[in-house]
């Protein structure tokens, strides 16, 4: 075990799984000599070399369109897009293509060797075009996974499998949480399962279900609802496609509420998708409106961030809503 | 004078000044396409000599010969109603059929969708190019896409996607891959063939995967097929500049414009940027150059656009006539002989289609495979739900209807 | 009043649209001369000449990035995508350029001039690449309009309002009924709201919703259900953003059921963003679950095209589901 | 030879034969750079007359002076974390601001993000400024984007975006526009100018935007500046080729590559480009080859990617003290009067800027406005419900809250 932060949990689990894989790269904008504008493939070059750990030219589009060739060849292709925002020009390789090379081939060619990893969300004052959190897009999109990590150790052991899983994985990380989650981590290989919810605690009387940076929302909530006794169960998703429907079903048909919380706008966030399903699952055992607390239906702001987050007091006031029904 | 990059020259240019301000011309290149072969299927008296043997020879000749008659039943196919859709290679069976044959089999290929050719060259049997067509249940696409939607990994053809131009920089990552594995392996690499339209070459993939391709060093060739449209679209409505094989300089690479009606041309072009793609772990860039006879596809009409006077101004301008009177020249094909196997290869061609369309669609469950590696909770959910609802309106599902109730 | 198809609207549209708006142009691979692959641009060019009806490059994005600057130059942009299976291409182009205009300029520039034209949907043999509903997609993304057409008389005044409006619409043409939809359509200028669902069919017991070229599938499943005196109020969004949400509340505040149908894949579909705003605007007064009938959470496939659809009978499947839960 | 497009050419392609197998060199162009004043700031023996008028020249160099005041302050304040983000200008000012004064007012600019000088050249308070830096009400863009993203309508300025590239495609329909505008009032047309770096010319909008120029006939302008990084990548592992400009003629399109550190240089290419764009409707491509001495931005430390001594190498070749000395020489500028207008300006800037960190923020609706034309129902609500959201939790939101309350 070692103290490390996300960012040093995500080097190491790339560390540690290109010298697993001899045929492994990993590749994106600035990630090469420099390491990433974030720091998370520091050091990879040195170690594997410039055959194996390499900027591109700036084609986001090219990226993808090569890992997906890379991916096809049999090389594990750890792509970096460097912001989320900026993963939408690779949209039509990401949709069309990664997402649709198994079955248009019938099991013929995958690309299950590819991993695209890019760090997502606001809060860092990013304004419109450095803070998105596009994953309902790719939610939309069968035959991607979809894996959010909310702290350092989750993050080594979600990537490590998402690098090991034979399908193509699209690793959202919070970057706002990069430095700011710290904790321990084994300095070995482990392993999260891809399609696992996390109960992260326990509770009676409403469920909270999130992903990514905002879990730990959810958890601030919770506490500020403890004080008003009433008690929460807090989930983590942890992988978005496919989702774990049991563990949150589970949940609120014990509950009997539930508030869900994304960063992206309300309206088709895959916040809906988990209200529609689970509406139709535990109808008879809902007590009130299945709450959604989300983005506002604009475009990132920058001076009112603030105001527009799903912060916690906002889900604290949902809790109360559903509680009060 | 070329460039040398150093610290002294970060921007990466040619380090040359001038103090007469002009334009770098639109035309400043020029670049005139490779022959060898006349009209009459002669060699031109200025000819190089050709490298191409005579086994080689015959069996190009014969994967064209096959694809005009392939193209030709399954045309008709479509028309008769038999299959929903096609699209024909006819005016560029030389360019792919010779391309390919300069390669080497372990080499993987990236088409667009009209070189069937290439596919067929490579040994992939009848049947299955009509298990695809009819989408029953021997397609190794398992009936999921269009007609003319082949892949085989034995063939190392990969399989066919319609969006254009995706298999550009995927090509470029798929040659990293093999110079990767050639240098795990310490063993010569291999090398991937993209094909793509002039059309096509427009997309922003072209860009990413040419110039990918070029600063990573991939062993690649990427095909430019130019055949004057795409759809009704003019090549002249599609760029201004001198076709696709002018760009290459663009990305710092070597580029051979060629005759695409000329065999011998094609091959030897090939073979020339397949040794060197190999050898220097480079991408090539050859255009070449030819008609598109056909329509576009089954769907298409192209009196709308183009006139009878310039479809028949290059009917005349045949690959096959013309490679098959080079090789009668040569004494290598018999007239009477070929005629025989013209005759012999229809009679195939329309057995397999009929055994084909009598084969039957594949099981239902492959409706949720492949989607994943393994199939996901929710989407077997799905598929039970909907196996459930076939059962209840067994006349409505009657493809499906049936075999699950045998199954039951 | 003639009798038109929907190709002969649309193109009826397009005319009317070019000719009172001398800044406007309409372009797109293969509109020009040929009139486009499914002719719905014919004879356009003819009229208004190759400087404002012309055929492109290959290059979606192009398209929508032209389309862009032209729209804010103020000129009536209206741009042709050939399937909407090759919009994604353009997808950057429209999520962060198109709809983020005017916001992030603070209204100092906009594209309110832009309409995206493109044929959607299944039905037709198309496989995975000729038959996709990306409307989820869009709908994710505040700033532009979504607008679909049911048939050719709202085909027409739906098009005519979309280049009247102020902010950039994609219009999604339900290509199943182009030749199949044929009906009586004013030869003149009309306009239909662009942010009203309109009732189709009246009824009682269970609200059917859909848009485009599943109205015609609802239609068909409450005409089963009538023989087994089940009376179904039938909606048409018309609208995917900014969606009706009170016509459709009322509706089901009276019936107590809501079927809501999509071509696209279940998950992250425009119905589960439906299911979960009305299980919160109806809460007390639902009977039943929220029914999601939609394309299963795969590729779109060919030769399986039959079942994999959400066709009529699964729909009238989920009106006996829910007036029998 | 040059192509001609007919029906006897339907691949649109110089029509020359070869019989000799040979590729088209990778090096076929050698693209100079022209240069007019050396790094003395005077006219290299060789130069062609300059065309620049005193007037001019001193607007020119009084924008860059006031560029370079303005990054320096403002990348201070980031540093005091007064604002959040800052980028600077440095190393490229001439190139920007030479190119801006040979437009027209009316012109159209599309810039990336590194381009301030041109904006300032057009005559963009420095109030403004400093209000987009501090998102604070005033703010033309609403307090929206990140600082550096400057838009201004009156000054033909369209609004920064940082998506890299999206501007190229869109420059060539807003000049297409702006040609259509023309042809329709019967007047000459304005031209659009579009600045991107080397490193977003290699996104697949690039190739899309330059291609739909040319096959389009569109006026504008592609400005190209080569400043050896994108971030930390070297220019040397974002292309292979001879820099931009060497892609033009891929595009049919005209090309010329400058010094950027030669102001009078960039005036005359920038001039000779809008004279062809505008007369003849035809985009051109402009590479300006500089060095971007600064970093990336506020939160880059080139320190991890390049060495201290590349940097010193070209921090000698300074664009503003290259053009100042010729002013100097000119006898159009007193160095003294120079130094006190300098002074001058730090002052006012630093006055601007301690007034514009205390204007308030904007208003909370504008949270909601100009997502439509119209707010629809759907914002309506959210907003009334933060509303009382905030209302419900004023300490939470201590900058909105208490305004709001004012209103109630
Ligand atoms: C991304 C994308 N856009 C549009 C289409 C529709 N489409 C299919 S083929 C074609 C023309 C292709 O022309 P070209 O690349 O020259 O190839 P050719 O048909 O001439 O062999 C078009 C526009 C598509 N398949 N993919
Ligand atoms: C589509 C996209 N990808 C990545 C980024 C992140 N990014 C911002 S600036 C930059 C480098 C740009 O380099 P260049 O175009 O050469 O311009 P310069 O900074 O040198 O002026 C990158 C990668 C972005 N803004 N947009
Ligand atoms: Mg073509
Ligand atoms: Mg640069």
């Amino acid at each position: 075990m070692a103290k490390m932060n996300m960012l040093q949990a995500i080097n190491s689990a790339l560390m540690l799984s290109m010298e697993e894989h001899e045929k492994s790269c990993v590749f994106g904008e600035d990630v090469g000599y420099f390491g990433g504008v974030f720091r998370a493939t520091s050091g990879l070059q040195e170690k594997f070399g410039k055959s194996r750990v390499f900027n591109t030219p700036l084609v986001e589009q090219g990226i993808i369109g090569f890992a997906n060739g890379l991916a096809a060849q049999g090389v594990k292709a750890i792509a970096e897009i460097q912001f989320a925002d900026y993963i939408f020009p690779a949209f039509d390789q990401i949709v069309n293509e990664t997402a649709k090379f198994r079955y248009r081939s019938g099991n013929e060619f995958n690309v299950g060797n590819l991993v695209i990893r890019t760090p997502y969300g606001g809060g860092i004052a990013g304004g419109l075009y450095h803070s998105q959190s596009p994953e309902a897009y790719f939610a939309h999109t069968p035959g991607v996974k979809i894996v959010f990590p909310r702290n350092a150790y989750q993050a080594k052991g979600l990537l490590m499998s998402s690098i090991e899983a034979n399908d193509p994985v699209i690793f959202f990380e919070p970057k706002r949480l990069y430095r700011a989650s710290v904790g321990e981590v084994p300095e070995d290989k482990y392993l999260i399962p891809l399609d696992k919810a996390e109960v992260v605690q326990q509770g009676e009387d409403i469920t909270l279900l999130a992903w990514g940076a905002q879990v730990e929302i959810m958890e601030k909530a919770a506490e500020m609802a403890k004080k008003d006794n009433i008690s929460c169960e807090v989930i983590d998703l942890r992988t978005i496609v496919p989702w774990d429907v049991e563990t949150v079903a589970n949940s609120v048909l014990k509950t009997g509420r539930l508030v869900v919380s994304q960063e992206a706008p309300l309206t088709g966030g895959f916040a809906s998708e988990i209200a529609a399903t689970i509406q139709q699952e535990c109808f008879l055992h809902l007590e009130s409106p299945i709450e959604r607390v989300c983005g506002l239906d604009t475009p990132y702001p920058l001076a009112h961030e603030k105001e527009y987050m799903a912060d916690h007091l906002k889900v604290y006031e949902a809790i109360k809503r559903s509680v009060n029904y | 004078m070329s460039k040398t990059q150093s610290v002294d020259n970060p921007n990466n240019i040619n380090t040359s000044d001038t103090f007469t301000l002009d334009f770098v011309s639109e035309n400043a290149l020029s670049i005139p396409s490779f022959k060898m072969l006349n009209a009459d299927g002669e060699m031109y008296p200025e000819a190089q000599k050709s490298s191409l043997d005579k086994t080689t020879a015959l069996k190009i000749y014969e994967t064209m010969r096959f694809i005009r008659i392939l193209d030709e039943r399954m045309l008709a196919a479509q028309r008769q109603g038999r299959i929903s859709f096609y699209m024909q290679c006819l005016g560029e069976e030389a360019s792919i059929t010779a391309s390919t044959a300069a390669l080497d089999d372990q080499d993987m290929i990236f088409a667009q969708y009209r070189e069937q050719a290439a596919l067929a060259y490579r040994g992939f049997p009848l049947d299955l190019f009509m298990s695809q067509n009819f989408s029953n249940k021997d397609d190794l696409g398992k009936g999921r896409q269009m007609p003319i939607h082949y892949g085989s990994n034995k063939h190392n053809y990969m399989t066919i996607s319609s969006p254009l131009g995706t298999q550009i920089p995927q090509a470029a990552g798929y040659a990293y891959g093999q110079k990767l594995e050639a240098s795990i392996q310490n063993k010569e690499t291999n090398c991937t063939i993209c094909y793509f339209g002039e059309g096509a070459a427009s997309e922003g993939d072209f860009h990413a995967g040419l110039n990918m391709a070029a600063v990573h060093n991939a062993p690649v060739i990427f095909f430019a097929r130019n055949n004057g449209y795409a759809i009704s679209t003019p090549a002249s409505e599609q760029f201004k500049g001198d076709g696709i094989a002018c760009r290459a300089v663009g990305y710092g690479m070597k580029a051979i414009r060629v005759d695409g009606v000329d065999t011998l041309a094609v091959y030897e072009a090939v073979k020339l940027a397949r040794e060197h793609a190999v050898k220097h772990n480079e991408p090539v860039l050859i255009e070449s150059i030819a008609y598109r006879l056909a329509a576009h596809s089954s769907s298409d009409d192209p009196s709308g656009y183009r006139s009878k006077d310039e479809e028949e101004n290059f009917r005349a301008n045949c690959p096959v006539a013309r490679f098959r009177a080079y090789l009668v020249k040569q004494g290598w094909l018999d007239e009477s002989e070929d005629e025989a196997a013209k005759e012999q290869i229809r009679k195939q061609v329309l057995d397999a289609l009929k055994a084909a369309e009598h084969v039957e669609k594949p099981e239902l469950s492959e409706l949720v495979t492949d989607v994943y590696d393994d199939i996901p909770n929710h989407l077997q959910q799905q598929y039970e739900a909907l196996k459930q609802h076939i059962l209840k309106y067994p006349d409505a599902y009657p493809v499906t209807s049936s075999r699950i109730e045998e199954q039951q």
